[in-house]
């Protein structure tokens, strides 16, 4: 029953004798499957399944990955521990220890920083809070595995040198 | 008498072997079919050595899986019944295959031997007795789990099976009446026959309504979809088997598909014909035997020899795909079909078109045997394929169906085969 | 051992004792009625020994008219178990005394 | 193989029969009776009635425990639970007066009547449903008729016994 002032929306066709008869309805749905199926076992290359180990989706520059962190010309950390990206971080899984840096011109330099990579959501706060464009997620790393909770913590030196494959 | 227990062993042996070889076949099919169907792949991964057999290891990783799996037990289970209902629902989807004929006799040094396990007389009412029988391992095995979703899967399947036992007797009676026989065999050999000097005489030209309400009937015994209300995952987890892991849960899914070997074997053999081939009769069969192997022997060979450079022609392509053993994979395949395609070539140097008696006898019997394997594994495809292509009954629909469609549908075929046997007889 | 008539008659006799006194002392009425198709299944087989003995078929149709009766007698005993059961939640036949009230 | 039939099939009908009378949860009972009708069947087939067997199976194992297994599970659900009591146990006392008498008689009819083996000749395809029908669509046919028209006046007793007041959701 239709609900009073509101016009009916849904209409039933009725149905022909043949469609409700059902056996002519599946012989078409066995065509339309059959269909499928005979064209995949003839050009099985086509199937759009990617094979995944071995080939890969291409992903868009933009894609967030693993994070890491970028290196001055004499190898220390570009950041200055402003803690923006702590700040900012939704999930809060960056922890940053400053410490006085012994350079004038730089203030401060993070004596450790970690990053949870269980609690990260990947959402890319922490590169466009960056003052001075230290942390990135551009390494394009995405399976990301190891056998106990805390090596998914990763520290400063492994941030630096975030060119490894999945393995932590 | 030890020839006689020979030869009843042997054929024994022949039938589990061909049902316990269709079963992971069928796995296989499934979920490969499946894959393709829906434009998905499907398993390609499970390797030995490399050979992948387009995902036919898999059914062996399976077995290992569920072989070495922890055995979890419901505590509050029925001890007995519980371990019992596997073996059940197995032996009963094994014994409907004794009183089908695979093929029609064998003659070899005088002895004629017939091609059946067990040529009872009242052999349909066998086969309905048997698959009577079916429910009970669902439904025991689904209420000593002590669930309730098993339960319902149980309760579901016993209804099920009340409702469409009738239906399934009644379709199998019109054809009872036109071939005046409850004897399988008879029934078989009578399908050899031709209508008009060109039509076969099947089971499905003489009864074509008995043989839509038969095969639903199958589907619905077999549990399977658009029947598959026992086991639907979306309401009731896994129906009765859901309490079931390793090797019991292993029963129960090998004896859903034994299930519909032995079904697509009941189609086949009571409304496809059984072993007979189309417009080749054995009179005819036996004497070609010799032209017919060599014809069959030097096109197998050909056929065998072109897959054989199909396969180089890919491995030449392939190369360099995957970097690791799994390269290795056409190359052998087609070796294989070139070995088995000179050998087929090679054998028609024995001069097989001058076969004995006993040769041809033989011949026949293979070829007979084979077409009954074939239009078993169709139907066996079938039942994958209606899978995958139609969505399953909600379970009133199943029940409205059943009394209110099929079983009058039925008892209208009944009377009218009745009424048209008294005219044409008359 | 050569089976007669006798034997068949023997077990029959055991087997309707058995229904008969597991339908005394059982208190299921679902359990009662299934001890009267063992009684019937006794009956079925004095029918078929005499068949066997006389060489006529005239028993097998009896045991098939039986058969009939006895699936009638489930159908409609089961029906009224069941509507018994959804107003008193009990098939114990000890509880089911009200006409003796 | 008649006499290994009647041993075999005999002790399974009557250890079954037992069994099912003697088991406290109506589920196990219901096992053991199907267990006690598929002796039953071998007991048919030992004389020559494969008609009878077959449909011993088809129709009291395969219709009339199913429908009973339905019915107890449907009641009592899943939960394993036998008969809240004891059986009553003065009554087995009383129904061993009918257990002696039938005892005494079939121990005299075996003393007098020594056993022999069954010595009628039966027919050719005895017991074989096509003999079966004739006689029963035949000379029984006024019978058969009558079976037919109780199971529908049972038929449409069980329906509208089943029936419930309930409307049904889907309704």
């Amino acid at each position: 029953m239709p609900y009073k002032g509101l016009p009916e929306v849904v209409t039933t066709r009725r149905r022909s004798f043949w469609e409700s008869a059902y056996f002519v309805e599946i012989c078409k749905g066995l065509a339309v499957t059959g269909r499928h199926l005979l064209r995949n076992l003839l050009h099985t290359g086509e199937m759009p399944t990617v094979q995944y180990p071995e080939q890969r989706r291409d992903y868009g520059p933009r894609f967030r990955g693993r994070h890491r962190l970028l290196q001055r010309e004499d190898g220390s950390p570009r950041c200055v521990a402003c803690m923006m990206c702590s700040t900012v971080c939704p999930a809060d899984c960056i922890e940053i220890v400053a410490a006085e840096h012994a350079d004038p011109a730089i203030e401060k330099y993070p004596a450790s920083f970690t990053i949870d990579l269980l609690r990260c959501v990947y959402c890319g706060l922490c590169e466009e809070a960056c003052p001075c464009d230290a942390i990135r997620m551009d390494t394009g790393i995405y399976e990301i595995a190891a056998d106990n909770r805390q090596a998914f913590v990763v520290d400063k030196d492994f941030l630096l040198h975030n060119d490894k494959d999945g393995t932590l | 008498m030890v020839p006689l227990v020979l030869e009843a062993f042997a054929k024994i042996v022949f039938m589990f072997l061909l049902i316990m070889g269709f079963v992971p076949l069928l796995i296989w099919a499934e979920r490969k079919g499946s894959a393709f169907i829906q434009d998905r792949t499907g398993p390609n991964r499970a390797a030995v050595l490399g050979i992948r057999l387009a995902g036919l290891v898999h059914p062996i990783a399976d077995v290992l899986k569920l072989v070495f799996k922890e055995d979890v037990v419901p505590a509050q289970r029925h001890r007995f019944l519980y371990a019992f209902a596997p073996m059940l629902v197995m032996v009963v989807a094994m014994s409907t295959y004794a009183v089908i004929p695979f093929g029609d006799y064998l003659e070899i040094g005088g002895r004629r031997i017939p091609l059946v396990v067990a040529d009872l007389k009242v052999g349909m009412l066998y086969i309905l007795a048997i698959a009577s029988l079916g429910t009970y391992g669902v439904a025991l095995g689904g209420w000593a789990s002590n669930s309730k979703y098993t339960f319902l899967g149980a309760m579901r399947s016993t209804a099920s099976m009340i409702s469409y036992e009738i239906t399934m007797a009644l379709s199998l009676l019109g054809l009872f009446m036109i071939f005046g026989t409850l004897q399988i065999t008879q029934i078989v050999a009578g399908q050899g026959e031709l209508i008009w000097g060109w039509l076969p005489r099947w089971g499905i030209v003489v009864q074509p309504v008995g043989f839509l309400l038969f095969i639903a009937a199958v589907y619905a015994e077999t549990n399977r979809t658009p029947f598959d209300m026992t086991e639907r995952d979306s309401e009731i987890v896994a129906g009765y088997h859901t309490e079931y892991s390793s090797l019991k849960f292993a029963l129960f899914f090998m004896a859903e598909y034994a299930h519909m070997v032995v079904a697509a074997a009941l189609i086949a053999a009571l409304f496809f014909g059984g072993y007979q081939i189309p417009w080749l009769p054995r009179s005819l069969l036996e004497a070609h035997a010799g032209m017919l192997l060599t014809g069959s022997l030097a096109a197998g060979g050909g056929l065998s020899l072109v897959v054989a450079w199909l396969y180089f022609r890919r491995a030449r392509r392939e190369r360099g795909w995957y970097n690791d053993s799994r390269e290795r994979e056409p190359g052998f395949l087609g070796a294989v079909a070139a070995l088995v395609g000179l050998g087929l070539l090679g054998s028609l140097t024995l001069a097989p078109w001058s076969v004995g008696a006993a040769g041809a006898s033989i011949f026949v019997t293979v070829a007979q045997t084979g077409c009954f394997i074939a239009k078993v594994a169709f139907f066996a495809w079938l039942f994958i394929w209606v899978r995958w292509t139609v969505p399953s009954f909600r379970y009133d629909q199943v029940m409205r169906l059943g009394w209110q469609i099929m079983l009058p549908v039925g008892l209208l075929n009944l009377a009218a085969t009745a009424v048209w046997l008294v005219i044409a007889h008359r | 051992m050569a089976i007669g008539l006798t034997h068949y008659l023997g077990l029959a006799a055991a087997v309707f004792l058995v229904g008969m006194v597991g339908f005394v002392i059982r208190r299921n009425t679902i359990v009662m009625l299934m001890c009267v198709e063992l009684m019937l299944a006794a009956a079925n087989l004095t029918f078929a020994a005499f068949s066997r003995e006389l060489g006529n078929e005239a028993g097998h149709v009896f045991v098939l008219m039986n058969f009939a009766v006895a699936a009638a007698e489930v159908a409609i005993g089961l029906a009224i178990l069941v509507e018994i059961y959804r107003r008193r939640r009990s098939v114990d036949a000890d509880e089911l005394t009200t006409l003796m009230e | 193989m008649e006499t290994f039939l009647f041993f075999f099939g005999g002790a399974v009908l009557l250890s079954g029969g037992i069994a099912a009378v003697a088991s406290r949860s109506a589920v196990n009972a219901a096992c053991w009776l199907v267990f006690a009708f598929l002796g039953a069947a071998g007991l048919f087939a030992a004389l020559h009635a494969p008609f009878l067997a077959v449909l011993q199976v088809l129709v009291y194992a395969g219709a009339v425990m199913v429908l009973f297994l339905f019915v107890i599970m449907m009641l009592e659900g899943p939960v394993m639970q036998g008969e809240s009591r004891r059986p009553r146990l003065w009554l087995p006392l009383l129904a061993m007066a009918p257990a002696v008498v039938i005892a005494v008689v079939a121990s005299r009819a075996l003393r007098t009547a020594a056993p022999v083996g069954f010595d009628t000749v039966l027919p050719d395809g005895f017991g074989q449903p096509l003999r079966v029908s004739w006689l029963l669509l035949q000379d029984y046919v006024f019978a058969f008729q009558m079976i037919a028209i109780l199971l529908l006046v049972a038929m449409v007793g069980a329906l509208a016994l089943g029936r419930s007041e309930r409307k049904r959701p889907w309704q």
